[in-house]
């Protein structure tokens, strides 16, 4: 759709928008800066007709030491679908809340902060357990976060345990004389 | 009363009997439902393994005296219920405590264990229990109108409130069944019927899905054992009012076990056509069509049957 | 019945506020023993084994398959299989699959809410060593580290087929007298009550839930 | 020297003399004017009470002729009985007001004269026999009068004098006119002579002549429309001034009125309908005031214009020896009450009533200001109680039934806005209103005892044992002297008075009157033992308490329906009082007093009508009414169920049961409303088994009670409140007796005695049960309770016989009174009403249990955790009612036995008892049996979870213990269901609970002040118009009287 692309344009006077991407005909994306986003969710809400938050998400990028959230937005008339980029320092990780727009974002946020430890201030309940009872960790979506580790420290892995590659177990189940030749797909 | 032991070993072997015949009804109602399902059903004896499961049961918890005597309440509601209607017509064996109260007595002491049990399961202090019994209650008031005004019907019909002199006005042929000299009656007397027994549509009150079985939801072990007693019990003289009522009453028991089973079968089939009524859907139901049939029952008796 | 054994004294419930400590039994769980006379509990095993109600708390996945189970094609009622809305009068808790920590608190409270004796079967291959999750932060590796399981059955997922197949082992155990979980638990309490607690980190409810 | 002091022509001299010397020694001497005033009061008003002695013991009339002449060639004035009586009285009020016009009067010795002439013309204008004379002293008093409204130096007060001046100078004038005219016709000024000439007075203008002396006394007697004068004066006259024209002027025209009725005989009809037009009118607008005296001002006229109208109307039915008693116990008590008023309202300075909030705090002046409002409203013992009740008897006997009619509801409209004046002045406040100086209270309290002595008098004057008919009323002041003892100690006094009381009268009784005599009393007392929980002083608690049980015993010892009216009205007096009492029940008092006191009317309205067709007030007459029996059943009977609170009739019954002192509810609703029943039972006993009419009545009166059986029940079903449900519980509960009673069979009768019995046993447990929760937790909500019955299991198990009792169902009590119901009417042929009662009584499972759920079981809040049980003296009484619920349960022959055989007195017997057997043409009963059978049942199922539990280790646990969704509870009020309990109830049937009867009641309420201020819109304030309306009045009495002579 043209017209996403465009209209992105367009608000590209108003906002610093970077990354604009066309991943379907239905689907863009494109980032906003910290401090615009929510500006710009506004009005992508309020004017542009994207009515509908479809989700609230975050990927931990380690690597670069940034958070990125995603706002992926809904235009029912339109039938498009927008994905707002957000980048965060991972090291002091809080963004505007949008409860404000819709309310149901409120839960989403107490998921973020659980699970990523991003602060939404004046979101509501935010510091409430959600999925979480007593968590007593780092926050567990924290790639930093070895949930093997921990697992196994906590929640002891039964002995006898073992694991099996499935493409190798149905080898060895299949053809048990190929067994040992080289195959010429694998790696 | 001139020979007490023997009245009370015929009342022991009455409740036998009801009881026995009462567990078996569940039995007989479960395995209906299931060839409905297309299953198979549990066995016949079923009720019985889990009556006896439950009082084999080795630990329980209890919330109060109030709680604890709640079922014993309901047991002998009951065992009073029974005790005060006459299981056959002409039998001396069969007679119970009929002497004691007549059809009124019979229709009050029906609440007995009710309020005891509600009084029980109140002091569980389980919200989903008050909710039930107020459920209950609630459509009680409303399926008693249309059962008062079918049972005042017959009252005037037969000039008498004794059940036995009932029953005895209905001898002598099929035709002198209440059910085919005043239908309006006991058509009116059968919906009440329906939310007596609390099958669908009437079976809000036990919602087991959202109020989790409301009532006896804090109930288990032994106590739930005495429900179930209680439950076969109760329905077995229930189910013998009705027929001693509506249907001509019966004379051994096999008519007995016919009879009864025929009642009971129409709040099964019913039960298992229908949906259910919110509580105040079933009770403005009752209050509108069965009330209406009711009240013509009466007007019917007054003018056509009374000379 | 030797009740000086575990007559330890109230138990703490240290979880809750003093004001919450109120409102909760403190008292201990005390194990059952078998019927003195033996024919007896023989008997009522047997009519244990042929009415088991399940309690219908679906606390996983699996517990998608309880539901055939019950329908036209298996029709479980036919063992004596019936499904109960309550704890209370339940004798059978199926694990119906993985379980999180905070499911588990919720099982507890439901198991300890059974009465006696009562049975817990663990479906599917997450609660025997957390299966394909694990490696999860927040699934169960050891099921039997928290409530004694009575019988579990494997496969991911199992079919309503082994189900019933482990219902009649269940059965069998049951009237071999062997199915003595809910014993085991009230024994070894302290152990029991030291696993949960340490997976469960908030823990706000009395020590045994009656 | 005595003879000298003595004669009656003083009165005129001494006053004139006096009145004349005061402003001269005032010069020299204000001290000694002052004295001389005084004097000259205590002289006025001590003659003719030494007058009205001696002519007592047989002293003759005195016929006074000035100059040496007889007339009629002179003026003479005559003494008699009548004339002491009037004189005795305005002098009195005259020396009480003198004396609270102390501070007015000081330092002005002309207003000191003026105000002795006033007496004085009053005086003349009561004892002269001439015509002419009277028209003389008729403008003394009218000068006299505006002399002293000039007292007051505002321009209202001026303004109110001149319109005054105006009004007087028109009446006057006719009268100086109708004089001259009759003069010329009957060649005498002499009243006796004119009336023995009275052929001479005809034709066109004899007619002018009479219509002229007519109004002019009628102008004096302030009719409505044509009073907005005199209306203007009492609001803006000083109180004592206003007082005294309210008092003594107006006494001075009524017996000129009375003086000159023979002359003018065609005018009767005319003068009737004036004064009855002019009370209902002024009553109607009395319930638009707000200001004291303008309000005083309207009672004021009407309560003349009733005193008129019943000398026209007793003097048309030619019963002139009922005129004294009525006439004069209506003057004495407007005389004493209203002048009374008049001081109290001067002595506060509050011109709105509204201001008059926390009078409370001053409880000697609120008994005064009570007393006052109790005697204007016509309460017993005042003389204008007993005025009332003779008035009513003889226009009753003289068929005017229309007129019976306007005076009570005038009179009750009356005691509508004077009570809602003491409603407010109970409310209370931070302000207390101010009083000005004790001195001004001291006449009131003088006239307070006027009061008291007068009715003594009258009801001694009735021939009735007034010591022992009015003896709960004065046993009752009596230990308001008590009232600093510690209030236990009061308890126990009551308790022994009440107790001796009832030792002494109950053996006495039979039949009926020993049913109810042990329900009334009995209950009374452990009710009376049940308010020994509260320790604290409640000031009048135990004093109306004692009145209200003796008065039980009054009714019950009534032989004739004077006494149980009496009786009857103290029962309303002390309940009304106590009601009072209860810290929130303000707004409901007002609502059980006017309801109270129709029901009085009603029920005084249907004894006259009984006296006119059998011309005795015995009870026991009451049987031999034939013609009216419908009539009077009717009458009767709609009193008495208002007062049981029946459907439509019910507005003021769930707020006063609820807001009464928690003690005193259980005492309404278990005991008081027993009387109702009890008067009812009177009624139909003797009425509603006649046949004819009375029939049409009882079927009305047997679904009326259904329908209050159902309608309270149906409301119990949604009250929050504990004592609400009980209230309408009650309503409910009364309703099922009132049905029964109706079906007018021996076995409906039975069963409303056994209704009545049983009501009364667990009405009282379940209120008192309620006043220890209510002690204990301090709330009535219901869903802010759960679980006490951890707390207070005693009474936890008085509720729970107390509900079972109520439910009907067996064994216990209740199911004997639903089982004589149902057969009584099957039997009657009631079927549809069986039903509905079957439906009602179903209902009552939903009230029931929810009040015992959501107060002992459920959760229990945490606050309440340290509640304790309720204090031994609630807990006693209850035990006593279980037990006496569980023997009569027991052996239900116990109480059916008796009651059938009271009832078999006046109805064939139709139970058959046998043994414990009951049985009804249609059924049978063995309660002794089904209570065994019950517990053999109960105990065998008790054994048999005991043995199980032997096998089983049963864990007592606690409250939150409980299968939560696998969550935990987070707090008791979150976990307790009990707001709004039935809310699926109220979405099928809540359209039929609507609050439509109080709609109806507030309807006719604001219908009734709309007509008040429609009828006000004469009043404009202005003096011309007032002039004008006069004339007009004066024209259109002559032209409708002169087109029917």
């Amino acid at each position: 759709m043209a017209n996403a692309i465009q209209l992105l344009a367009d608000f590209g006077r108003n906002f610093t928008l970077s990354d604009i991407r066309e991943q379907r005909v239905d689907l863009a994306f494109c980032k906003a800066p910290k401090e615009q986003a929510v500006r710009l969710i506004r009005e992508l809400r309020d004017d542009a007709g994207y009515t509908h938050l479809v989700f609230l998400t975050n990927t931990d990028y380690i690597e670069q030491g940034i958070f990125t959230l995603t706002y992926m937005l809904h235009n029912y008339d339109a039938r498009h679908t927008l994905g707002v980029h957000v980048d965060l320092d991972r090291n002091a990780a809080e963004m505007e809340s949008i409860h404000n727009l819709w309310a149901q974002a409120a839960t989403y946020q107490r998921e973020l902060r659980e699970m990523y430890g991003i602060r939404f201030p004046g979101s509501p309940r935010l510091d409430e357990d959600f999925c979480l009872e007593g968590w007593d960790q780092i926050p567990p979506m924290l790639k930093e976060f070895d949930t093997a580790a921990f697992s196994l420290e906590r929640f002891h892995s039964r002995e006898g345990r073992g694991s099996v590659d499935p493409s190798e177990h149905m080898k060895t189940l299949l053809y048990p004389t190929h067994s040992d030749e080289p195959s010429s797909g694998g790696s | 009363m001139q020979n007490w032991p023997s009245q009370i070993g015929y009342f022991m072997l009455n409740l036998t009997i009801v009881g026995l015949y009462g567990m078996l009804l569940s039995g007989i109602v479960a395995r209906t439902l299931a060839k409905v399902q297309g299953r198979i059903g549990i066995p016949l004896y079923q009720p019985f393994l889990d009556l006896a499961k439950n009082l084999g049961k080795r630990t329980a918890v209890s919330h109060g005296v109030m709680f604890y005597l709640g079922p014993v309440f309901r047991l002998a509601g009951g065992i009073g219920t029974l005790a005060f209607v006459p299981v056959l017509y002409g039998s001396e064996i069969f007679g119970n405590f009929s002497m004691a109260g007549d059809l009124l007595l019979a229709m009050y002491f029906m609440f007995f264990g009710q309020l005891g049990m509600a009084l029980g399961a109140g002091e569980s202090g389980h919200p989903f229990s008050a909710i039930g019994i107020a459920r209950g209650l609630g459509q009680m008031t409303a399926y008693e109108v249309p059962f008062a005004l079918a049972i005042i019907a017959i009252v005037v019909q037969y000039d008498t409130l004794s059940i036995t002199e009932i029953v005895a006005a209905q001898q002598g042929g099929i035709g002198n069944w209440t059910v085919f000299t005043n239908p309006l009656a006991v058509i009116a007397a059968m919906i009440a019927f329906l939310g007596m027994t609390a099958y669908p549509p009437f079976d809000v009150v036990m919602a087991p899905n959202e109020i989790p079985i409301g009532p006896p939801t804090e109930y288990h072990s032994s106590y739930l054992a005495m429900m179930t007693m209680n439950q076969a019990v109760f329905a077995g003289a229930k189910l013998i009012l009705f027929m001693a009522l509506f249907f001509g009453g019966a004379t051994n028991l096999v008519e007995l076990v016919i009879k009864t089973w025929a009642i009971y079968m129409v709040a099964v089939v019913v039960g298992a056509a229908f949906p259910r009524f919110r509580v105040d859907q079933s009770i403005r139901f009752f209050l509108r069509y069965p009330t209406l049939i009711g009240i013509a029952a009466i007007a019917y008796t007054q003018a056509v049957l009374l000379p | 019945m030797d009740m000086q054994k575990y007559a330890l004294g109230p138990l703490p419930n240290d979880g809750l506020s003093a004001e919450d400590r109120d409102l909760f039994s403190d008292a201990r769980p005390v194990p059952y023993e078998p019927y003195p006379v033996a024919v007896v509990e023989k008997f009522v095993n047997w009519v244990r084994a042929n009415s088991l109600w399940l309690l219908a708390f679906g606390t996983g996945c699996g517990a998608i398959e309880l539901n055939p189970l019950m329908t036209a094609r298996f029709d479980a009622y036919r063992m004596g299989v019936q499904m109960r809305p309550t704890p209370r009068q339940s004798s059978v808790f199926i694990i119906g699959g993985y379980a999180s920590v905070k499911t588990l608190k919720r099982i507890i409270r439901s198991y300890e809410q059974m009465q006696g004796p009562k049975f817990v079967v663990c479906l599917g291959i997450c609660p025997i060593n957390g299966g394909m999750y694990w490696d999860s932060y927040n699934t169960l590796n050891k099921f039997d580290e928290y409530l004694p399981v009575d019988l579990y059955i494997t496969g991911c997922m199992p079919r309503p087929e082994v189900l019933m197949a482990g219902v009649l082992e269940l059965k069998k155990k049951i009237k071999e007298g062997r199915a003595d979980g809910a014993n085991r638990y009230i024994e070894n309490f302290e152990w029991y009550k030291a696993n949960q607690k340490r997976v469960i980190k908030d823990w706000n409810m009395p020590d045994y839930n009656w | 020297m005595v003879e000298a002091l003595s004669n009656p022509l003083n009165l005129v001299v001494v006053a004139l003399g006096v009145g004349f010397l005061l402003p001269l020694i005032d010069r020299s001497s204000p001290a000694l004017a002052r004295s001389l005033f005084n004097l000259a009061l205590v002289y006025q008003a001590a003659l003719p009470i030494l007058w009205l002695f001696w002519l007592a013991n047989g002293a003759p009339t005195q016929e006074i002729q000035t100059a040496g002449i007889s007339p009629p060639f002179s003026i003479n004035l005559r003494f008699g009985m009548e004339e002491a009586f009037f004189v005795a009285g305005v002098n009195l009020a005259a020396l009480l007001g003198g004396w609270y016009l102390t501070d007015l009067l000081r330092g002005r010795a002309a207003a000191m004269s003026v105000f002795l002439i006033l007496t004085m013309g009053v005086d003349g204008m009561i004892m002269t026999r001439d015509l002419f004379n009277l028209f003389i002293f008729i403008e003394i008093t009218a000068i006299a009068t505006f002399g002293l409204l000039s007292l007051e130096r505002n321009a209202a007060a001026l303004t109110a004098g001149f319109k005054y001046i105006i009004a007087t100078s028109l009446a006057s004038s006719f009268l100086l006119l109708g004089v001259m005219l009759l003069y010329y016709l009957t060649g005498t000024l002499n009243i006796d002579d004119m009336q023995a000439q009275l052929v001479l007075v005809h034709g066109p203008l004899g007619l002018v002549a009479m219509t002229l002396l007519v109004a002019g006394m009628i102008v004096e007697l302030k009719p409505y429309p044509a009073n907005g004068w005199g209306l203007d004066v009492y609001e803006n006259a000083p109180p004592g001034v206003a007082a005294m024209v309210s008092v003594g002027v107006s006494a001075g025209a009524l017996f000129a009125l009375y003086k000159i009725l023979p002359l003018v005989l065609p005018f009767l009809s005319a003068l009737a309908a004036v004064a009855g037009v002019t009370f209902l009118a002024s009553n109607f607008i009395g319930l638009k005031q707000k200001k004291v005296r303008r309000l005083l001002g309207y009672s004021s006229i009407g309560q003349m214009s009733l005193a008129a109208a019943a000398l026209v109307l007793l003097t048309q039915l030619d019963r002139g020896a009922a005129i004294p008693l009525v006439v004069g116990g209506l003057f004495l008590n407007h005389l004493f009450a209203k002048a009374g008023l008049f001081w109290l309202a001067g002595a506060l300075k509050q011109s709105d009533t509204q201001d008059w909030r926390g009078l409370r705090a001053n409880p000697r002046l609120l008994a005064l200001f009570g007393v006052l409002l109790a005697a204007l409203v016509g309460l017993p013992p005042f003389p204008g109680f007993w005025a009332k009740w003779e008035l009513v008897m003889q226009l009753s006997a003289g068929g005017l039934n229309l007129w019976v009619a306007v005076i009570l509801l005038g009179s009750l409209l009356e005691a509508v806005y004077l009570f809602r004046w003491f409603g407010q002045a109970m409310q209370a406040s931070k302000h207390e209103p101010t009083l000005s100086g004790r001195a001004h209270q001291l006449p009131v309290m003088v006239a307070v005892l006027g009061l008291f002595a007068a009715g003594h008098f009258a009801a001694a004057s009735f021939g009735v044992d007034a010591l022992r008919v009015l003896a709960p009323l004065y046993i009752g002041i009596a230990l308001m002297l008590l009232h600093s003892v510690p209030a236990r100690v009061q308890g126990l006094v009551s308790l022994v008075i009440v107790g001796t009381y009832s030792y002494q009268v109950l053996p006495a009784q039979d039949g009926i009157n020993a049913l109810f005599g042990a329900m009334l009393l009995g209950g009374g007392l452990l009710m009376l033992v049940a308010g020994l929980y509260r320790g604290d002083q409640r000031l009048g608690h135990y004093p109306l308490m004692t009145m209200l049980l003796l008065s039980f015993g009054g009714l019950l010892q009534a032989g004739t329906s004077l006494e149980f009216f009496v009786a009857w009205e103290f029962l309303t007096i002390s309940s009304y009082l106590l009601l009072c009492r209860g810290r929130d029940a303000a707004p409901h008092t007002l609502s059980y007093l006017i309801f109270s006191l129709a029901s009085a009317f009603l029920v005084l309205a249907g004894f006259g009508l009984a006296y006119a067709e059998t011309g005795s007030i015995a009870l026991a007459a009451l049987e031999r009414v034939e013609g009216n029996a419908a009539l009077v059943l009717s009458l009767l009977g709609l009193g008495f169920l208002v007062k049981a609170g029946a459907f439509g009739l019910h507005v003021w019954l769930p707020g006063a049961y609820a807001e009464a002192d928690d003690d005193f509810s259980a005492m309404l609703a278990a005991v008081f409303g027993k009387a109702a029943v009890f008067g009812l039972f009177i009624a139909i006993m003797s009425l509603g088994v006649k046949g004819g009419g009375t029939d049409i009545v009882m079927y009305v009166l047997g679904w009326i009670g259904l329908l209050t059986a159902f309608f309270g029940a149906l409301m119990a079903v949604f009250q929050e409140d504990l004592k609400k449900t009980l209230a309408y519980s009650s309503m409910g509960q009364v309703g099922y007796m009132v049905t029964a009673l109706a079906t007018g069979t021996h076995l409906g009768w039975v069963a409303a005695g056994y209704l009545s019995v049983n009501h009364l046993l667990f009405k009282g447990l379940l209120f008192l049960v309620a006043a220890g929760i209510v002690l204990r937790v301090g709330q009535r909500e219901m869903y802010r309770m759960g679980g006490l019955i951890s707390n207070m299991p005693v009474s936890f198990f008085g509720m729970m016989i107390g509900i079972i009792a109520l439910s009907g169902v067996p064994p216990l009590t209740g199911f004997g009174g639903k089982w004589l119901m149902l057969n009584a009417l099957l039997e009657k042929g009631w079927y549809w009403q069986a039903g509905f009662a079957f439906f009602a009584s179903a209902l009552a499972f939903l009230y029931l249990f929810r009040m015992i759920h959501t107060v002992f079981l459920g959760q229990r809040k945490l606050a309440h955790k340290d509640l304790r049980e309720a204090p031994l003296a609630l807990i006693v009484p209850q035990l006593v009612l279980v037990a006496v619920i569980l023997a009569f349960s027991v052996q239900p022959t116990w109480l059916v036995n008796p009651v059938a055989a009271i009832m078999a007195d006046y109805l064939p017997q139709t139970l058959e008892v046998h043994g414990s057997l009951i049985k009804s043409g249609l059924g049978y009963w063995d309660g002794f049996m089904v209570i065994n059978v019950v517990g053999a049942v109960f105990m065998v199922s008790l054994l048999i979870l005991l043995l199980l539990s032997r096998f089983m280790r049963v864990q007592r646990v606690k409250q939150f213990n409980i299968v939560f969704a696998a969550e935990r509870p987070e707090r008791p009020e979150t976990t307790h269901y009990a707001y709004d309990f039935y809310s699926f109830y109220e979405r099928a049937l809540g359209f039929l609970v609507l609050p439509r009867a109080t709609a109806f009641w507030n309807g006719v309420s604001e219908w009734s002040h709309s007509l008040g201020s429609g009828l006000r819109v004469f009043y404009t304030g202005n003096g011309q118009t007032y002039a004008l309306y006069i004339l007009l009045y004066v024209a259109l009495l002559y032209f409708a009287v002169g087109d029917s002579v």
